[in-house]
């Protein structure tokens, strides 16, 4: 069903935790559909210095938030931006076809756990 | 790595002995049952044994078995065959909520093609009311199709006295026992069972083969037309070695049945409690003690996903199943849970254990050592548990 | 007693292979394919294997491969299906008067319950026109279904050119290949067909087991209803011993079908020649040469009856079949042998050879050797032999 | 399918054959429907002194009509008229229900080659 590298992440995910007040949060998904991810960022000037996840979902919604966060891990919040969710499951080598809208949302976090760190940095 | 599998309501192994009579009718006695030569002969001989066979273990005569490739076919045959014979009569069918896709998919096919349809709810133990179905029968009801036990939360239903109330108003009465033959003693007379849907891979027969009971008299729409084998009610080449499986595979599970109960019930309600014990924060699912079956453990482990915990106990040789969505391909988890009242994101986190003859009380001891460290893993990257503790 | 096996195109033994192969599905890698452990993952990936097995044998993709319970269940599937999804764009059905009785008693149903049915005629050698075709074509079609060869006797249908038709028309096309299957090549793309029919038990697979080709895009209507396997095309836990040992037999009889077929073809006609040296007062029933199948041999034997020729031949190891009525339990003999013109009488005297891949010279030779005896004996005994005798 | 009698009358028939100006011949079935039974009987006084069949039809066909001609030869005419088809079939330890009806029918070859000896006796 899912691929090794989707396994491996899946196994062994990286970044998993939290950041204690961190510049950014997002979440997105929901318990009622079975998938929720939360990303954390750590932001020193443009670039993204520490990011950690947690995820409550299946093998395809760990693996690609942990995928995730191994893409962005020293990238500008720009080059951030620009990753897809897509993007996402082809850096694992693809997800089953049934995974690839449900449990696919890591990248949305990411975007949104940006826009949480922009929209404080307007406030401030 | 040793593998152990506690998937037994979605399949079994088929058994050796079961087996090695299947290969002599595939390889030596292949013969077309129809046929006039010996062949044929010795297969339709066979074929009548194990009519025979099935129609012991649950009561009925042997000319009241009709083969099907399984349990779905079966069910379908039971209900639309119904719908379509007796549709002068009326057109409301009854079923319930906690039906297999078999049946409900079919109830709502449909009523989605002139018949109506009640489904009625189940109580938090996943049992349908009795009294619910006295008031869901109407003049023009023509079936009441209710599920002998539930495949995923193992409830068993009232079905005696659902029969009974079917019989005083001459409805047709369907019981899919799929999860019941050769676990629950069966007599679809004194049950007053007009249709019996069972299957043989879930009894360590082959896949691809059932049989729909239908009692004698009672009337029957053929849906597969063609050879009028099966008594015109289901034409095709019968699956002459797949049904002789079925057959021997019913008369040794009838044999051991009452044993193996036994067994089961000591091996389950160690893993139920185990479990219990052992981890945080779990709901049993479904009824306890005497209206369980003996071979179901279901247990929602909340702030983690149910395919994340099967795909973490597979890596350690564990086979297990899930009301899960993502095990499904569908966004919502099983109908059954939802149906007992469990909120989504429980219903996410449930996991199915069910037991079978091969199962050891070290394979029990296995799990219960793995799946604790297991949760915990998977509850420490959960965004919901550390919400849920710092409450 | 050595048993002579010429009963093929009723069903055929299983391939040891392909049984040994089926084993380890029954016995070791036995998961559900829905299921989510290795147990199910290695059971879906050699179901996927074989749909591509089968696939690759008549020229479509996997995707378009949904297997079935047999090849009547994919007539059915195939006619009702079609029947349902376009009943909207027309009611009207052509079919061919030699069909198997799963296309013809199919379409039959659909003719009792609201669609109008064409059946064409054949000629005296059991061919469908292509010109009766064209002009059976109505706005209001839906669905040509002509079988790829017959299997009383024999006969390849001008399938090429009433696709053509078809594509023409914008009508669904549908082809029981079920006797053709592994004899003929089949590209179903070439030959323009939207529906194909298989059968695994008429190829050394097991029986049980079938399949409906579904080009991409064509609209067809489920008929089991349930769990969603097989994408909701046919809901039901697959047959996975079943549908492997399909795989491989297609893959097996791929391969060698070149080479057997030339060997039948020798076989076939010194058993068909030998016959009407032989014997007086024989009826060679469907074409010669190129439009026949390579393993059919059919004819009639005047004034004897089928079933007295069966019975004789069996006591001898010799298994056979006839299109008398006396095998099928009707009054009529085969509505084939009608359909081709020939009385009553002589339909029922009917008898078929047909050949497989273990059948030698030698056993050719013993046939050839007894039947002239068993006939002689038979008619001895005929009343109407004398009578014609003594005209 | 069949009985080991039916199958033993089947294949070593009794009393086929024809009897040269016979006293009564009675003929039922037709090709059509794949039977055809011809029953020959040579009548002395009352007694049936020989009797013998032809019959084109199948295993059941022609074990009846052997079974009947056993069940007659030497009785009188009014003893064979109580033989029933039934009766013919119970004598072979049955028949397929099938067949019970299609090829049971050689009583009624008797009863009408009886009735053909009958009809020539009123004519002399
Ligand atoms: C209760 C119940 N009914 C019907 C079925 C369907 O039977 P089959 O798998 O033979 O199609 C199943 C199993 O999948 C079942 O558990
Ligand atoms: C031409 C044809 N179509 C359909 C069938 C039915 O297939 P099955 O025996 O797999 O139900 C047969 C064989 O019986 C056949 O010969």
């Amino acid at each position: 069903m899912y691929s090794e590298k989707v396994m491996d992440h899946f196994t062994n995910p990286r970044n998993v935790g939290e950041i204690e007040n961190p510049d950014g949060v997002g979440e997105v998904g929901n318990a009622k559909c079975g998938d929720i991810m939360r990303i954390y960022l750590d932001i020193k000037g443009d670039i993204i210095e520490d990011v950690k996840f947690k995820t409550f979902g299946c093998g395809a919604a760990v693996a690609t938030s942990s995928m995730v966060t191994e893409m962005v891990k020293g990238k500008t919040i720009e080059e951030a931006l620009v990753i897809s969710n897509a993007a996402v499951a082809e850096a694992l080598g693809g997800l089953p076809p049934a995974k690839m809208h449900c449990s696919n949302l890591a990248a949305d976090a990411l975007h949104s756990a940006i826009q949480n760190y922009k929209d404080k940095q307007k406030k401030e | 790595m040793k593998r152990i599998y506690l998937d037994h309501s979605a399949t079994t192994p088929v058994d050796l002995e079961v087996a090695a009579l299947m290969m002599t009718y595939y390889t030596e006695k292949y013969g077309n049952p129809s046929s006039v030569h010996s062949f044929g002969r010795e297969a339709r001989q066979a074929l009548e044994e194990a009519r025979r066979q099935v129609a012991e273990l649950i009561g009925a005569t042997p000319q009241e078995i009709t083969f099907t490739s399984g349990g779905t076919e079966a069910d379908n045959l039971a209900i639309i065959g119904t719908a379509e014979a007796m549709s002068k009569k009326g057109k409301h069918l009854i079923t319930s909520s906690v039906e297999h896709h078999a049946v409900l998919e079919t109830c709502e096919f449909l009523a989605k093609n002139g018949f109506e349809l009640t489904i009625l709810p189940v109580d938090a133990e996943g049992i349908v009311s009795v009294e619910d179905v006295r008031m869901a029968i109407r003049p023009d009801t023509i079936l009441i199709s209710v599920m002998h036990a539930n495949n995923e939360v193992g409830a068993i239903q009232p079905i005696v006295e659902i029969g009974q109330l079917a019989k005083e108003h001459s409805i047709t009465f369907h019981v899919d026992a799929v999860q019941t033959l050769g676990k629950i003693p069966i007599n679809v007379k004194d049950m007053n069972i007009d249709l019996l849907t069972v299957s043989s891979h879930k009894i360590y027969g082959p896949k691809g083969v059932g049989a729909l009971y239908v009692r004698k008299g009672v009337r029957l729409a053929p849906r597969a037309h063609g050879g009028s084998q099966e008594k015109k009610r289901r034409s095709g080449t019968e699956n002459t070695p797949g049904i002789i499986g079925f057959g021997k595979a019913c008369e040794l599970i009838g044999k051991r049945m009452d044993k193996e109960d036994a067994r089961q019930i000591i091996l389950r309600d160690k893993l139920m409690n185990g479990i219990i014990e052992r981890i945080k924060y779990v709901k049993v699912n479904g009824p306890l003690g005497e209206k369980r079956l003996a071979n179901n453990v279901n247990v929602s482990i909340r702030f983690v996903e149910g395919e994340s915990l099967l795909l973490s106990l597979d890596m350690l040789g564990i086979a297990a199943s899930s009301g899960s969505a993502c095990t499904s391909g569908s966004l919502d988890p099983s109908h059954v849970l939802l149906a007992m009242g469990l909120v989504h994101e429980i219903a996410h986190g449930s996991l199915r254990f069910s037991l079978g003859s091969q199962n050891t009380e070290e394979e029990i001891d296995y799990v219960l050592e793995q799946l604790p460290k297991i949760v915990e893993r998977l509850r420490m990257m959960s965004p919901l548990y550390d919400q849920a503790i710092h409450k």
